[in-house]
């Protein structure tokens, strides 16, 4: 026969999960009975059956050479009999059903840089996203601040003993694809300066009432400049949210000295004991300082020790701060409490206090 | 190999420190990709003038796909010509994020001959972000991915990849096959998936449990969280040893409880599992002694997302329990009717949530078929701006 | 000299209350040491001194013609040297320093009709407004209601057998005068119709300009009628809350088959345990039923009985509720849920449910 | 006396039953006053026909005053010609509602010689109501309530009637003198009572203490709770003896603490006061063994109102605490450069609660010169919206 035209292969979509799971996992599939941690970063799942499946946790960069992978790779074909995974929160995690392996494995990933950690109520890794490696919307960087921060913690990400689980977020802007706003601590990139209109290209490049439509504030409004039709912001509406600058090139925000760093503290995914929490603003500002970003580091740190000397046996951040008030908080951390903590969005009403509920 | 010839000076700061350093992996791809030393240089640049030098978007991809890759320009490409095209291809990683070691070998293989060689592992959506091509590079790479079996993520405004928890696979609280849900949903809306067919983007993801290892709740407009509607399983004997082992139950576990449904009266635990909201925490504190329930399913919530525009979303109960096995057919049944419904009335880049809020739950109810009931609310209106339809 | 011309009395404000205070009050202002409870509706307030005052209070229907005050007058003079006070919930109450008044007191008051009680644990009065006695604004009347309510709810006001205070507030219309917003139940008269644009009179009566301000949904436009400007109601934007009628009397909203009554619960005002709280939606609506309006008696009396019965002691109606849950609530009561429980006005996002803590 | 000659079948209904009857009262006053007959008559039109019959509004009042009566016609006044005007008299109340029975009666023949002799004690507000009469008689009832040493409260846009709890002269817990507060304001601000100066009406209650008795924080634009700052004064005697007497404290009392901030052993209560939030719970439960703290004073809150326009609101706080000696002082202060605040920028018909939702609580702060403390919120932002002013 002769040869088909070889059909483009499409929308067959990921390969199966069942493809890569470990033997161990696939016999016991739906079947664990318990877990148990027997070290920081290293768990132990057992089957009703009786079997057990080891896991061993290794701190990741997340931005990774193929270099790294197959590192990973062959650490797992040494191990693991080919089998890893990666987690929710970026780190790469060994399985095998050998309890002897355990050490050695430990041993080559400290000896390749990964640490072994963040399972339990350590530090895990922090969600973070692209920065200035690659996103055009960032206002400061991620993998560098996230470097610097899990430096400063590498001690709480390799013990388990804070209170609770402490879950940091970082995201290089509004739009928050780390998705920091439920997080423990959450790190977010913020513009301050309204986006500056390029008036040549925007007419090209722009539709305008889409363009108006985007600002949740109704910043901007039509104008007429060098008799093209472009567009112009009314400075004091704006409050530098990017959502412009995303439905049209022309309206960059980038400023290196007024783009930095805020800190959202208190926010939570899990339904554990409370209900979901947004993460609220700790610091609203601090100034870009690369490539350590000290100051941000130190005020992380500083929100972690507080927490963990001050924090009950299970509460995490935000049940923390909940119990002691936020005046306390404030007090504790030597947060400065300012005019931008009060909320002036769309509920802000609902979040005054309502009550006289005060502790002196 | 290329030698290491640019002066990053303050780069070179973020090689110090115990945590792994994302400059070591990019001077690693380096050696064998030259396009990484432009990206240091662009980096350096960057972090001298403290901003970034990537130019707005740009529509690439592959062919007959909407979507699944970013494309990225730099701003300064006469200085940086390897990185003048930088393009992102998001890779649907395989559910759960297990993978063997030749699985992540054949993706290095083929991400090294079209790409940077270097990845995200993984993207907040989920994906295995390859990071940084040519536009040439796109098409001979997506064709060697779908031989190796892979196939592109999401991006745009269409079902963006889904994701779910390890589940059964690796965890005892699972009240539901996430990783099977989650694979069958992607692979049921591969046509939403790539060709973008809806007013902004759309995602799933998958939790076994109240414990939502993904974040589902706060971070997808379909929202699968195990749960289980009987009572907790017990293990009286465990319990005991627990106690026996030192652990303070009254105050670690029933205090915390927040139904306060937990009694121990210093040898029996007593759960009043009525009153129990399946919080997970008493199991989370002793998973030798107590596990979810036996009738396991899940609860399905809508709309979340991050603030922009509205501001942000928790997503909410849409329906608090479907029993484990009816679960694909339920959401398929709901996903039509919520995309119909979002499709007819969503605005340009309004997320379900943000619309849900603009026309009233009762009126998306209403228009996807479901009936009201208190489980959706945390507490009934406060106003009395009651919009009374005619006399019924 | 002659006689000066008489000067008219103008912003003298009220006298003084230190004119009509209890000699024992005079004495021991500011230095109350505790209160004791001796009988429903019977208060003994001990001084510092070790003086003791004596209150017995008294239901009222707040409608008071002056015959009953003079009664009153009378009453405080036979018992009490002529002193007595009206309360923050219009019960009357007779204070004195001689125990072995009360009995008779209260046999007098009785005898006149007038009920001791309210204290404490039980039903205090009806906070009300009112109504078709006096207001163009109501959609049900309010002292027909409130003595149709207490008729069913005397034991409980005479008694101090619930689980808490239990404060009841009824508002003819959602102006809310009665500030039934945070009752522990709320009786409030709603309409269901747009309002009928008079257009003839429109123009003469009302600021077209303002009149459209005046709609919190943004229902009213403007309209040329018969050449004549005026206004017109988008139908699907009202929600009947009448703002428009109160800044202009062309847009009358009474409807003899749609106005009614609507119940809400779960209030509070005191800072006791929990923060305030607002009232929240039971029953939509209930028709006006005059003379007794019995649908109406009949919802709030089994509010209060499923309350009594099952809410723990020192918990108010919001505090049981929010203990059991709402959905509890619905079953226990047997109050059907609906679209309009479910909110949809400005922070509805936040009454969503989010989480998945749930009961089953 | 006219005799009882109406038909009020409807009405002779709510004349039944142990609760005293406002249908009596309005029977009562028709001895002495033809007007009620026609109210009578009026309301059982109502009553049969399940409406109001009062035309709206209709300014009159009396001179040199800008509020204190509204005004009232019916809409059926060829059938009830006595009221066809039925405007009431808002008449201010002495601070608490303490009378003496002299001048009760003094009020009573004031008002049965001009008006209907019928009242409402009190309104809503906290104003005696005279309820009904026709405008000839406003300025002869005014003159005649001036020389009795009584004045009218407030409508329309004005400050309004201030009211008080009992506070100190009848409750153990006053931490502040209400009543003279109450006093000394409205006499303070006796223009803005009766000439209307505002965009809108203007709102004070005074509360002795957190449980609120006039349910400030709920119905006043300024919200002056009483409060302390020490520990709450505790006599372990009389815990002891209400322990003996059979309460439960544990059950009763420090479970219902909402900040978990008691212990009983069973022998000694102990409250760690620092945790305290004031709640008052265990004081009213206990009035003999716990007192509120020596170091007392008030808590001042601002906004509440009912939810025409933009949905109701409770008061918010705005000092945590002022010591009772300098309440006065502060108050004037402060009321001082809120109206002048609200004056500017407030819209026709903006409560001062709603502008400063509308403007923001920091721009509201800035203007009036206070510092913004989170003692003034339940949390910060959860929204990353914020509008930072130029470099500082
Ligand atoms: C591997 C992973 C799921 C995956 O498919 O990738 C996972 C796995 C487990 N989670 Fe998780 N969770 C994982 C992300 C999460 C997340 C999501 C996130 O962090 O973005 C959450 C929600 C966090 C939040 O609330 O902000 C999460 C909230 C929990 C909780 C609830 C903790 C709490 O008290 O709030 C538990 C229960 C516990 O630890 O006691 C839990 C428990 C567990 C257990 C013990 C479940 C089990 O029996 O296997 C697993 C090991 C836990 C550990 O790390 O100590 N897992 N877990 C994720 C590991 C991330 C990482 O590398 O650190
Ligand atoms: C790559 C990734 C960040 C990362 O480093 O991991 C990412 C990167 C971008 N996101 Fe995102 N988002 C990514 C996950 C998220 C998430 C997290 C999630 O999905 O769980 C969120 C928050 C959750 C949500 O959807 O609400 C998120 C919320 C946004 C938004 C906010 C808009 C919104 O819907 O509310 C935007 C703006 C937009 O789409 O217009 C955005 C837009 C973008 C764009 C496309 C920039 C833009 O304005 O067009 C970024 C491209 C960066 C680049 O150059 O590579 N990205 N983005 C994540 C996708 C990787 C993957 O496929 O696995
Ligand atoms: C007389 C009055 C003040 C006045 O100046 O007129 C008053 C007087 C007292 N109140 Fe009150 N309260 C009065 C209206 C209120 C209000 C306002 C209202 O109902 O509109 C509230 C807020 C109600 C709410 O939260 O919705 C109120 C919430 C309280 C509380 C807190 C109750 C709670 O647990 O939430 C107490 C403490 C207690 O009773 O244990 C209290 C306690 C007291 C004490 C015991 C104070 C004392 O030591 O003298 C007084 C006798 C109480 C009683 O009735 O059992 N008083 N009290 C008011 C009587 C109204 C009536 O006729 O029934
Ligand atoms: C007489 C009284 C009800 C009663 O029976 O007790 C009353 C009666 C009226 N109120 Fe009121 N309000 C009365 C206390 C209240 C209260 C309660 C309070 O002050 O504690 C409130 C809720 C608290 C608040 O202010 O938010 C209240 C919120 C309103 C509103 C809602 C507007 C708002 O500011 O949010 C209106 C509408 C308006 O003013 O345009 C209103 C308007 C009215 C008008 C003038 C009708 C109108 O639309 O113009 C009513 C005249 C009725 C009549 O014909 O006699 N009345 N009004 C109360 C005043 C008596 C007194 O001086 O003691
Ligand atoms: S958070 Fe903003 S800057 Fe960072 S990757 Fe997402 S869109 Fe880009
Ligand atoms: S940055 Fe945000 S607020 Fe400012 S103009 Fe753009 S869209 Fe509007
Ligand atoms: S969400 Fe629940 S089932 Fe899934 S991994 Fe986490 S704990 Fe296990
Ligand atoms: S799961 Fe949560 S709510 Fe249920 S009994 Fe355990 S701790 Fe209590
Ligand atoms: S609640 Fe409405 S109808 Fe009743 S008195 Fe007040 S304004 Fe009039
Ligand atoms: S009743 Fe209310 S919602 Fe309807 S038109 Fe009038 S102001 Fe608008
Ligand atoms: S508010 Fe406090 S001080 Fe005033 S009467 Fe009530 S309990 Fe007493
Ligand atoms: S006043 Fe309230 S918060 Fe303070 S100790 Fe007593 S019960 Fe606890």
């Amino acid at each position: 026969m002769a040869a088909e035209p070889v059909k483009r292969i499409t929308d067959i979509g990921p390969p199966s999960y069942e493809k890569f799971l470990h033997p161990v996992i696939k016999k016991n599939y739906g079947l664990w009975k318990y877990h148990e941690t027997l070290a920081p970063g290293v768990l132990c799942h057992v089957a009703e059956s009786g079997d057990k499946l080891f896991t061993v946790r290794a701190g990741s960069p997340r931005l990774l050479s193929v270099q790294s992978i197959r590192l990973f790779a062959d650490l797992a074909d040494k191990y693991c009999g080919g089998y890893l995974r990666f987690t929710s929160r970026n780190n790469v995690e060994f399985l095998m059903d050998n309890k002897d392996n355990i050490e050695a494995l430990k041993k080559d990933l400290l000896a390749n840089g990964f640490p072994v950690g963040g399972t339990n109520n350590a530090v895990s890794n922090i969600v973070h996203t692209q920065g200035w490696v690659h996103c055009h919307s960032s206002a400061t960087d991620a993998s560098g601040i996230v470097k610097a921060v899990m430096d400063a913690l590498y001690d709480r990400f390799t013990h388990e003993n804070l209170p609770a689980k402490l879950r940091i977020a970082l995201a290089c802007c509004l739009n928050m694809c780390g998705a920091v706003h439920c997080s423990d601590i959450a790190i977010l990139g913020v513009h301050r300066k309204p986006p500056k209109v390029n008036h040549d290209t925007l007419p090209k490049t722009c539709e305008v009432p889409t363009l108006i439509a985007s600002c949740p504030t109704g910043a901007i409004r039509p104008a007429t400049v060098n008799e093209k039709q472009s567009v112009e912001v009314v400075e004091d509406q704006c409050m530098y949210c990017g959502n412009c600058y995303t439905v049209c090139p022309s309206m960059p925000l980038n400023d290196p000295d007024n783009d930095g760093i805020s800190i959202w503290v208190g926010g939570k995914v899990s339904n554990a004991r409370t209900t979901p929490k947004f993460s609220k603003l700790a610091i609203p500002f601090i100034p870009n300082n690369p490539p350590r970003w000290p100051e941000v580091v130190e005020a992380v740190v500083n929100i972690v020790e507080v927490y963990a000397k001050n924090a009950k046996k299970y509460e995490r951040m935000g049940e923390w701060i909940e119990r002691i008030g936020w005046p306390k908080f404030f007090e504790l951390t030597g947060i400065e409490f300012t005019r931008y903590h009060i909320d002036d969005f769309k509920n802000a009403g609902l979040t005054y206090a309502r009550s006289t509920h005060i502790k002196f | 190999m290329a030698d290491q010839k640019r002066d990053t000076k303050l780069l070179d700061e973020l090689e110090k420190g115990p945590w792994p350093s994302f400059v070591k992996e990019i001077k690693n791809a380096s050696k064998t990709s030259p396009v990484c030393d432009d990206l240091l240089g662009q980096l350096e640049l960057s972090y001298e003038e403290k901003k970034g030098h990537w130019k707005h978007g740009g529509i690439v991809g592959v062919m007959g796909y909407g979507g699944g890759v970013i494309g990225r320009y730099s701003d300064v490409p006469e200085q940086f010509p390897q990185v003048a095209h930088f393009h992102t291809m998001r890779v649907n990683q395989p559910s759960g994020w297990f993978y063997t070691s030749g699985s992540l070998r054949t993706l290095c293989d083929i991400w090294e001959r079209h790409g940077s060689g270097l990845t995200n592992m993984h993207g907040s959506t989920g994906d295995i972000v390859f990071l940084g091509t040519k536009t040439d590079e796109l098409e001979p790479c997506f064709k060697e991915l779908g031989e190796a079996g892979f196939d592109l993520g999401g991006s745009g405004s269409c079902m963006r990849t889904p994701s779910a928890c390890a589940g059964m696979a690796r965890c005892e609280w699972a009240c539901y096959d996430t990783l099977k849900m989650c694979n069958d949903v992607t692979h049921q809306y591969q046509d939403e998936l790539h060709r973008p067919p809806f007013p902004y983007k759309f995602k799933f993801k998958f939790s076994g449990c109240p414990n939502d290892c993904v974040a589902s709740i706060a971070r997808s407009d379909m929202s699968v969280i195990g749960t289980w509607k009987d009572e907790i399983q017990q293990d009286d004997a465990e319990v005991a040893a627990y106690a026996a082992a030192g652990m303070d139950i009254q105050n670690d576990v029933c205090a915390n409880c927040p139904s306060k449904c937990m009694k121990w009266d210093g040898k029996k635990l007593s759960i009043d599992n009525h009153e129990c909201v399946r919080c997970m925490h008493c199991i989370n504190v002793m998973p030798k002694a107590l596990r979810p329930g036996k009738e396991r399913g899940a609860t399905i919530l809508i709309g979340a997302k991050a603030p922009i525009v509205q501001g942000a979303l928790l997503a909410s109960v849409l329906v608090p329990f479907v029993p484990a096995d009816e679960l694909m057919d339920t959401l398929k049944e709901l996903v039509s009717r919520v995309w119909e419904f979002w499709d007819e009335y969503g605005k340009n880049r309004e997320r379900i949530g943000e619309l849900i809020q603009r026309v009233g739950m009762s009126n998306f109810l209403d228009a996807i078929g479901l009936d009201p009931i208190p489980q959706m609310v945390t507490a009934p209106r406060d106003n009395p701006y009651i919009f009374f339809k005619g006399e019924e």
